[in-house]
């Protein structure tokens, strides 16, 4: 069963990745994009890992995905043709890419943790404690450095953002409440005297 | 002072005058006066103090004298100074001829004065380091440093080609050098110091004694410069001003025979020997090959640069021959070159100052107008000739008969140099002073100033001097040439044994 | 006193030198004159004290000059016997040429520096023959080279002048070159370069071979050879002789005293000095007999062609060298320097009357422009003759003492020797050719009808050196009647006439004859079984009578030739046109050497210059390293094609090579 | 084959992560698809980190994903921005246009 | 030892930064774009301020937070040098960034922010802290060589530096899984433990894959493909920091990593370090040539550098380490020189970055040209200046080591950079005056004149330098 379910997402996760790397629109991209994270979620969850799992689907789904799309739609680009270029070093892009996939897949093939790996786990699995509240006890203890650091680089993402693409534009029309509040009659109406009949 | 000795004094104070120069502000004629003549009481103390170098030298001892040492970096190296019978001449040829150089320029240096004079303060003080030092690091970096004053007086006061001949002179030193400190960091490696004294009596082993000798060679035969690697001088002295020539002929070509005797012969005598065929080989193609091209020179500074290469041809093939009469002969010829090659690009400098030319053809004649000049440079070029009586003489004439007793072939080849060097020499005096004056440009020339003879004078009397009574530089030199004959006979005997022994 | 001697005309020198310019020509004139005069005065006294007295001679030592291991060489003033004979030949002859040329040379601007060259000259031909080692002889020697060359192209604005001084002063060095190699050679034997210790030493090395040059000689002989190269080109012996015609372009003062008298010499003094080495050297003795039979040979041949009147007394001294040569080589030193010593009076009277007939011709050295001159300049024409007579070896003039003898020297060692034998047929041939040349030249001076110029000039083409010469004469002066020369210029002319007649008489015992051990109190060295003075007295009368019939010979047909029927000279050319082309030019070795050295030796030079250091040595070299790495520069400025897949790649290429390296290494 | 090891997870990311440097260097569309490629290694990554978490029953792993979770959000962001701040200056994001920086 | 106490004891410049930051933004929000003054100088402040503690803290180096960070000698000395570096940065870009209409607070803040990450980088000691600190760095420079975010270059060089530092923090990530798969565990020590035993070729493409990204950041050849694009197109000031500070903190982690969590594997690293070492010289020396943008230049000159600086790593012992902490203080002082130099290239209000700009600057500007000459001699490695003995340091170690070959490579090569160098010094002094300079400010002027007199006097005292990084290297082992 567990077998099945990994073949599925697994083969489905690799023909995602496939389409969103070949796709011509990009908007096919972001969706086929979404299909692998899924994919990978149930990995996760296969692998016992739950909490990573939800967190994919809420963090890459919900977020950081929507973003890839909402900014393919907003820059609203050419479907791009092929250039030759592509062609030209498809060959050796392909062999490299071969060379190492096969360099890998060896070593996952042949892969075997270190004998006393298991000795020098640190945060051993207790199976009694549910993972999110494992994750939690640790994450807030242990790690909680990493916590705070992790805050300040989405702090730089943050930061980094807003200096990249907020733009302060004059010419857009901005209520500004104050402003309005403060106006009197006297600083706002001028009245003049208009001499009859030869208009203003 | 500071616990810092005489030769410390000697090596800085051409930077005590660069201080003064750097307060010199503007460009008027009172501050370049200023400038001029600060520079030149400047290299006159330092020569002044040199002197006390010179009386305070026991000639009978092979040992360091006037050493100092400081420790320096904390790891190893120290500041260490001191002068043997190897390089006690060449500092006292060093500060003997700045002021000339000093004086040479006076007129003929127009465009920033300051900065140039700057320039020869610092590379005095490098050259100067470079024949004090007793650490190897220590060496190196007086060594090297002088590139960047000497790279920049060429490049900025040179003539025409002068990018061109800057860069040439600049890297293809710089490879050479960079070559032998990598040499220099194995000696540390193995020897665990740096200090010369001590490395003088470390026996490397012979397969490392072949590299280390090899890129000490890389190193030294750039600057020499020894065939084939010569064709930087050229270049470099034509397009020089006429006192980087003079100190580039007079001195900075002399680091690299001094090395040859201070590291390269007593470090590593097992490879000097079996290598001495090597230099010899070198040597007799420089004297040779170099003549011929000297012959057919177009250019006044050119023919003399070919010349200089040629002569040190001698200086390389002298010292190899590891015997009294090559080695004092090829240190003597190394002074003597120094003067007089210095002599001959300062009368260069002469002409040029006068007709902006250095082609040959451009003159002719000058005798007529300029006789003191015309014997002057006679006599410079009989020395380059090495006519009996004058420095050039001696230093040639030891070497080959030191050579001789090395190599018949060597001194055979050797010899008919001076075949050679007397038909270039001549066959230059005699297209620019001999001949009638025909060219137009040539007739209103004028004779020495009086500076330019006071320039003069004192060459010449040395020139005279030491051709006739070399006694007091052979003497200098004496105790350590024996000293490293004989140390070197000894290594090479007890290899011998250990071989035999086997 | 030998202080004196030596340093007065370097005294001389100095003040002309330096103050020539303040004090004047006629002030410098006097100094060195007057100084010269000294010299040679206390020259003869130094003489008569030595060589004739009972004095076995002196040697002060000056100071040390330097002193490098085993080497040690002192500055000395070595006088003996030999160094008697030449103080006096060279302050004599210097002294009478100096005076002499304040009468030639009174119209020249630059007085002053010549009679500082002169002094200059004397001064180091005195150290040459002082010396008590072999460098001071090489200072000496190079120093009187110096002085040639200077004085050679004393009239810098000829071109031709200052290439005859060059080519004077190469060639000479071609012989420095074995000279200084047979200095190291004798050093590495003797471990010394004083004469004592290496004649000391000299003995014990007969016999031994040396490794050198790639042969196995024998160290003695392969010395000698070397020491003798030096002669020949100082002495201007067969193939390094070119430069001393040439040299004529010198004034000729210096052309008497230099090129005639004392300098050419010095490889005989030389060989003489050395004679304990050559003596050990019986192979390097037979060369020096050859070489000196060539030349004498060989010059005397040129010099029957030669209208340059300096110049076919100039073949005439090469020519009289060989002779010198010749003795030496047969063992018979005191001979050889015995003719040096009569040669330097006849022979510096021939070119001094030859100076007082170009002076009187207004400064015209071609013969054929000359003739009839007897009537003209009837003391030169006198003088002249005698020169002539003595050089011919006219019976009891100088050269009949010492030129025969040599001749029968040679005839002595060639009954048991080959090379001396060719030296005596040789010796005679010349004799005759010597006679013939001498008798032309005076014939062609003071007999016949003057010529005019045309005769040069028709004949200017074939004859190229001759016409550059007088063409740079001092033409303006060419067309006044000649005239006797000063006072000045006759005295010396005396002087040397009695020299030319009576020195070979006089002098014949004591250098050659009976007075001979008392004489030379040793300073010149024979071997055991060197016999040869005595045996050249016993030789046939047809072998003693050879030279005087050839000079007989001689005479007769140059007085048929050029007296009683003019004109055959010109038919003998015509009827033998290769010939007289090949003598005319002098065998051609000018052009030989011409193109066998001097043309290669530029092309040489051009190509090292720019297919050696320029093609090859900088274009493999820093030029060709610095367009190498400018390639290099563009290839790796080509990698950042700005696209970023193309960095990416390089990444992915960089981790996969080292990844692939490992796993590579793994499978191993 | 049916017992799912770890290294079926490790090949599986292996091919994921080689897909992904794939579209990096093979894309010449536009930039947002090499943005996507990161975020496929990234997968990959987290894939091979939960697989040995499990293999190795250690959180540690785990906890290193849930970071690189974050950090690729946080990269995302970034990315994005400057990819906007890119297209309003040149107008385009075809990653061929990207090289007025060369040489 | 309980939380607070290493925090105040072995975090407290990080600490600093941090708590500092988050005051500036709140300033900065608050002031709006007239704070950037402000912020400005509280940056330097801050920044200032955890030098200090570094300098004065005299606490015996810890390993804290449950082995997730050390504090030692060497930390201490890499971040000093960091901090030195970010500082100077900070001080170099007021002028140009008002000039340039970006005074933005954002600027100084993320200046801190990656000081920050690389800080943490610094002290990483295990595969958590070290991405972590990595990319807190990275994303900060990413933003920032897009700052100007109006200028193509700008924006081209902030997309290349992002997307190939995405795809190498990928791999880095892949390594570290693999790492951690085999160990069972992410901290360095541990790893060491048990790679010590056995090292099969899974742990080595960890490694290299780990290695490639870190030789990316310190753009090392092959991986230093996006250094001159992005060298040349981010605002100077920025690239100044790219260049001082953030090559320390990726070479200050690639020797932790490698010393502490491979000591056993010196064998497999050191071969990659030698290759990277040797491809970089060459092409730094190669490529530089014919540069006609100094930033391009100068790019080009750091990867030739790092190559030089690795030497010293392939030399794998104390001696090595301490010529690279040697190295990175001169090489510091020499970037923030010369960058002084050019960000005081001004010709009528507008920046030029040309080499031929500088042309007869000799002229013109006599000090300035005399700075930067010595400036390029030094990075020439031409003795006396300091340069040489960075050089000489590494080469000494690698010779030690026996890596003759490295070693002559490697001054081969600097021969070939030397050219490049001397060209600038050529420009400057042989050829004819452009239009002469602006006056630079205050604080450009003083950067270029204190780090090359720095330079020039280094071998009359050098024993601090000297002392420190023998302290810093030795805290290591």
């Amino acid at each position: 069963m567990q077998a099945v379910f990994f073949y599925l997402f697994a083969t489905s996760m690799i023909a995602s990745a496939g389409v969103v790397i070949f796709a011509r629109n990009p908007v096919h991209s972001v969706l086929f994009l979404i299909l692998a994270f899924c994919n990978g979620a149930g990995l996760f969850l296969l692998a016992g890992a739950e909490f990573l799992a939800m967190i994919l689907i809420v963090v890459y789904v919900g977020a950081v995905a929507v973003l890839f799309l909402f900014v393919v739609m907003m820059l609203d680009v050419d479907f791009a043709q092929l250039k030759q270029g592509f062609i030209k070093y498809l060959p050796i892009g392909v062999a490299v890419g071969v060379v190492v996939l096969a360099e890998l897949g060896m070593v996952a093939i042949g892969w075997s943790s270190a004998p006393s790996a298991p000795d020098a786990v640190a945060n051993p699995i207790i199976p009694q404690m549910s993972n999110t509240a494992a994750l939690g006890q640790i994450l807030y203890t242990k790690y909680v450095i990493f916590f705070q650091a992790s805050a300040l680089v989405l702090l730089t993402a943050m930061i980094g953002a807003i200096v990249l693409t907020l733009h302060h534009k004059p010419s857009v029309k901005r209520q500004k409440i104050a402003e309005q509040n403060a106006r009197t009659r006297e600083n706002v109406i001028e009245i003049k005297k208009v001499p009859f009949r030869t208009g203003v | 002072m500071f616990g810092f000795g005489i030769l410390s004094g000697v090596i800085f104070l051409p930077l005590v005058g660069v201080a003064f120069l750097l307060t010199q502000k503007g460009d008027d004629d009172a501050s370049l006066r200023n400038i001029r003549w600060a520079t030149l009481a400047t290299t006159l103390t330092t020569f002044a103090l040199s002197l006390f170098i010179w009386s305070g030298f026991d000639q009978t001892s092979a040992a360091f004298q006037f050493v100092e040492q400081k420790n320096w970096l904390g790891s190893g190296l120290v500041y260490k100074m001191g002068v043997d019978g190897f390089s006690m001449p060449f500092v006292l040829l060093t500060t003997f001829l700045m002021p000339f150089a000093i004086l040479a320029s006076w007129d003929s240096v127009q465009k920033r004065v300051k900065e140039y004079m700057i320039a020869f303060l610092v590379l005095e003080t490098l050259m100067i380091g470079v024949f004090c030092a007793l650490d190897l690091v220590l060496f190196y970096l007086f060594f090297e440093g002088g590139l960047i004053p000497m790279f920049l007086i060429i490049g900025i006061w040179g003539g025409k080609r002068r990018v061109y001949a800057s860069f040439k002179f600049f890297l293809y030193t710089l490879v050479g050098s960079l070559l032998m400190l990598v040499a220099i960091l194995a000696m540390y490696g193995k020897a665990g110091t740096t200090d010369i004294t001590v490395l003088l009596n470390t026996d490397f082993p012979k397969e490392m004694q072949t590299w280390l000798w090899l890129a000490f060679f890389a190193s030294f035969a750039v600057k020499m410069p020894m065939w084939p690697v010569h064709t930087w001088l050229p270049d470099a002295h034509v397009e020089a001003p006429t006192a980087g020539s003079v100190i580039l002929a007079a001195i900075l070509l002399k680091m690299g025979g001094y090395g040859f005797i201070r590291f390269s012969l007593p470090m590593f005598p097992d490879a000097s020997t079996h290598f001495a065929p090597l230099i010899y080989a070198l040597s007799v193609i420089a004297i040779v090959y170099t003549s011929l091209v000297a012959l057919v020179q177009e250019d006044i500074k050119k023919l003399i640069a070919y010349s200089s290469v040629a002569h040190m041809g001698y200086v390389t093939m002298g010292l190899f021959t590891l015997n009294a009469q090559g080695m004092q002969g090829a240190i003597f010829q190394m002074i003597s070159h120094g003067f007089v090659s210095g002599a001959l690009f300062l009368c260069v400098g002469v002409i040029y100052d006068r007709m902006h030319t250095r082609e040959i053809a451009a003159y002719g004649g000058l005798v007529n107008r300029m006789p003191i000049y015309a014997f002057v440079f006679m006599l410079f070029t009989m020395a380059n000739v090495g006519l009996p009586g004058t420095t050039g003489f001696i230093g040639e004439f030891l070497s080959l008969a030191g050579a001789f007793q090395a190599s018949s072939w060597v001194a055979l080849i050797a010899t008919s140099g001076v075949i050679f060097s007397a038909a270039y020499a001549l066959y230059l005096y005699r297209r620019v002073i001999f001949g009638a004056l025909e060219k137009p440009s040539l007739m209103t020339i004028t004779d020495l100033t009086p500076r330019e003879i006071a320039i003069f004078a004192p060459l010449v009397l040395i020139t005279i001097y030491y051709g006739v009574q070399p006694q007091a530089i052979l003497n200098a030199t004496q105790a350590s040439v024996d000293n490293l004959i004989q140390t070197h006979t000894a290594l090479i005997d007890a290899v011998k044994l250990a071989a035999a022994g086997q | 006193m030998i202080y004196a001697i030596v340093f007065l005309p370097l005294v001389g020198f100095l003040i002309a030198g330096a103050f020539g310019r303040w004090i004047g020509a006629r002030a410098s004139e006097f100094v060195t004159t007057s100084l010269l005069m000294v010299c040679a005065v206390l020259s003869w006294i130094v003489f008569f004290d030595v060589a004739l007295g009972h004095n076995h001679g002196y040697a002060p030592i000056l100071g040390n000059w330097m002193t490098v291991g085993a080497l040690k060489v002192d500055w000395a003033l070595q006088v003996d016997t030999l160094t008697a004979v030449m103080l006096v030949v060279v302050n004599t002859v210097s002294s009478l040429v100096h005076l002499y040329s304040v009468g030639y040379m009174h119209e020249d601007p630059d007085r002053p520096r010549f009679f500082a060259y002169l002094s200059l000259f004397t001064f180091a031909m005195l150290m040459l023959v002082t010396a008590n080692n072999l460098v001071q002889m090489f200072f000496g020697w190079e120093g009187v080279g110096l002085a040639s060359y200077l004085l050679i192209g004393f009239w810098y604005q000829k071109p031709s002048a200052n290439a005859a001084a060059i080519k004077a002063f190469v060639v000479n060095r071609v012989g420095d070159f074995g000279f200084a190699l047979g200095i190291f050679l004798v050093f590495q034997l003797t471990k010394s370069l004083t004469f004592d210790e290496v004649f000391a030493a000299v003995p014990g090395l007969e016999g031994e071979k040396i490794h050198a040059f790639g042969l196995n000689v024998d160290a003695l002989t392969l010395a000698a050879f070397l020491l003798f190269i030096g002669a020949m080109g100082k002495s201007a012996q067969f193939f390094l002789h070119t430069w001393l015609p040439d040299a004529m372009e010198g004034p000729t003062p210096v052309s008497a005293l230099i090129h005639a008298a004392t300098m050419v010499t010095a490889g005989v003094f030389m060989v003489a000095r050395l004679s304990p080495i050559f003596e050990y050297a019986p192979a390097a003795l037979a060369f020096v007999t050859i070489i000196g039979a060539a030349t004498a040979f060989f010059a005397a041949t040129v010099g029957l062609v030669q209208n340059d009147i300096k110049r076919v007394i100039a073949y005439s001294t090469c020519s009289q060298l060989g002779y010198m040569f010749v003795a030496e080589g047969v063992g018979a030193y005191s001979l050889g320097i015995f003719h040096l010593f009569t040669h330097a009076f006849f022979k510096a009277l021939l070119f001094l009357g030859a100076g007082s007939v170009i002076h009187a011709m207004h400064h015209e050295q071609d013969m054929r422009n000359m003739g009839g001159l007897r009537k003209d300049i009837p003391f030169t024409f006198a003088m002249m003759t005698i020169g002539t007579l003595a050089l011919t070896g006219f019976p009891f003039t100088a050269g009949y003492f010492s030129k025969d003898a040599i001749i029968e020297a040679a005839f002595a060692v060639g009954e048991h020797r080959t090379t001396a034998m060719i030296g005596f047929v040789s010796t005679v041939v010349a004799a005759g050719l010597t006679s013939y040349y001498s008798w032309r030249l005076v014939f062609m001076t003071f007999f016949g009808h003057r010529h005019a110029h045309p005769v040069a000039e028709s004949h200017a083409e074939d004859e190229p050196a001759a016409a550059d010469a007088h063409n740079h004469g001092h033409d303006d002066h060419g067309h006044h009647a000649p005239h006797e020369s000063p006072l000045a210029m006759l005295i010396p002319l005396a002087v040397l006439a009695v020299g030319a007649l009576g020195a070979g008489y006089v002098f014949e015992p004591d250098f050659v004859g009976h007075a001979y051990t008392e004489f030379w109190k040793g300073a010149i060295f024979t071997g055991a079984h060197n016999e040869v003075l005595h045996e050249m007295h016993a030789i046939p009368a047809w072998a003693a009578y050879a030279p005087t019939a050839m000079m007989v010979l001689g005479f007769l047909i140059a007085l048929y030739v050029y007296v009683l029927k003019p004109g055959t000279a010109q038919a003998l050319a015509r009827t033998f046109p290769r010939l007289y082309q090949f003598l005319l030019n002098k065998w051609y070795f000018d052009e030989l050497y011409d193109f066998l050295f001097v043309r290669p030796a530029f092309a040489l030079g051009r190509l090292f210059w720019k297919g050696g250091d320029g093609a090859i040595i900088d274009g493999l070299g820093p030029d060709g390293v610095a367009a190498r790495v400018a390639d290099g520069a563009r290839f790796a400025v080509r990698l950042e094609t700005g696209y970023l897949y193309h960095y990416a790649f390089a990444m992915l290429i960089g981790v996969a090579a080292v990844a692939t390296y490992f796993i590579a290494g793994g499978l191993r | 084959m049916l017992t799912i090891g770890l290294t079926h997870y490790l090949v599986v990311a292996a091919i994921l992560f080689t897909l992904g440097v794939a579209g990096i260097i093979l894309n010449r569309k536009n930039i947002i698809v090499i943005l996507m490629s990161i975020e496929l290694i990234l997968l990959s990554v987290n894939l091979n980190f939960v697989a040995f978490s499990q293999s190795l029953s250690d959180l540690t792993g785990q906890v290193f994903a849930l970071f690189v979770l974050t950090v690729a959000a946080a990269e995302a962001a970034i990315g994005l921005a400057i990819l906007v701040a890119f297209y309003r200056n040149r107008g385009t994001i075809s990653v061929e246009d990207i090289n007025s920086l060369k040489g | 030892m309980p939380f607070f106490v290493q925090l105040a004891h072995h975090f407290l410049p990080e600490t600093i930064l941090a708590v500092g930051v988050m005051v500036l933004i709140l300033i900065g929000a608050w002031r709006g774009e007239r704070g950037f003054g402000l912020v400005d100088e509280m940056a330097v402040g801050i920044l200032g301020l955890a030098l200090v503690t570094i300098a004065l803290s005299s606490t015996p180096g810890a390993s804290v937070f449950d082995g997730a960070y050390v504090d030692d000698g060497f930390s201490r000395f890499m971040k000093a040098l960091t901090l030195i570096g970010a500082i100077v940065s900070i001080l170099l870009s007021v002028d140009w960034l008002q000039r340039n209409g970006l005074e933005k607070f954002e600027y100084p803040v993320l200046i801190i922010l990656s000081t920050l990450g690389m800080l943490l980088l610094i002290s990483a000691d295990n595969l958590i802290a070290l991405y972590l600190g990595l990319e807190l760095m990275s994303l900060a420079l990413y933003v920032m060589a897009a700052f100007a975010r109006d200028d193509g270059k700008s924006s081209e060089a902030g997309l290349k530096y992002f997307v190939l530092g995405a795809l190498s923090s990928g791999m880095m990530l892949y390594g570290a899984s693999l790492l951690y798969g085999f160990a069972g565990t992410i901290s360095f020590s541990g790893i060491a433990a048990v790679v010590s035993t056995s090292a099969p070729i899974g742990v080595i493409f960890g490694l290299v894959f780990v290695l490639a990204a870190l030789a990316f950041k310190m753009s090392a050849a092959p991986f230093h493909m996006w250094t001159p694009d992005v060298y040349q197109g981010a605002p100077t000031p920025v690239t100044a920091f790219f260049a001082s500070a953030a090559k320390m903190a990726a070479v200050a982690i690639t020797l932790r990593l490698v010393f502490t969590a491979f000591p056993s594997a010196k064998d497999q690293w050191r071969q990659i370090v030698v290759f990277i070492s040797i491809a970089s010289m060459l092409l730094g020396s190669f490529a530089a040539i014919g540069q006609e943008n100094i930033k391009r230049l100068m790019a080009y000159s750091s990867i030739g550098h790092m190559g030089f600086a690795l030497i010293g790593l392939a030399a794998a012992d104390e001696a090595g380490v301490r010529g690279v902490a040697i190295y990175l203080t001169i090489y510091l002082i020499m970037t923030l020189g010369t960058f002084a130099a050019i960000l005081a290239m001004r010709v009528q209000g507008r920046y030029v970055e040309n080499v031929a700009d500088l042309a007869g600057l000799s002229r013109t500007n006599g000090w300035m040209a005399f700075f930067l000459a010595m400036l390029m001699f030094s990075l020439a490695g031409v003795p006396p200046l300091a340069g040489f003995f960075a050089k000489y340091y590494v080469l000494l170690a690698a010779v030690d080591a026996g890596l003759f070959s490295l070693a002559v490579i490697g001054v081969l090569a600097s021969a070939v950079a030397a050219y490049y160098y001397l060209r600038v010094v050529k420009v400057m002094y042989f050829d004819e005056p452009a239009p002469a300079f602006d006056r630079a400010p205050m604080a450009v002027r003083a950067v270029l004149a204190v780090s090359t007199l720095a330079l020039l006097g280094f071998w009359v005292y050098p024993t601090p330098v000297m002392d420190a990084a023998a302290a810093a290297a030795k805290s290591l082992f």
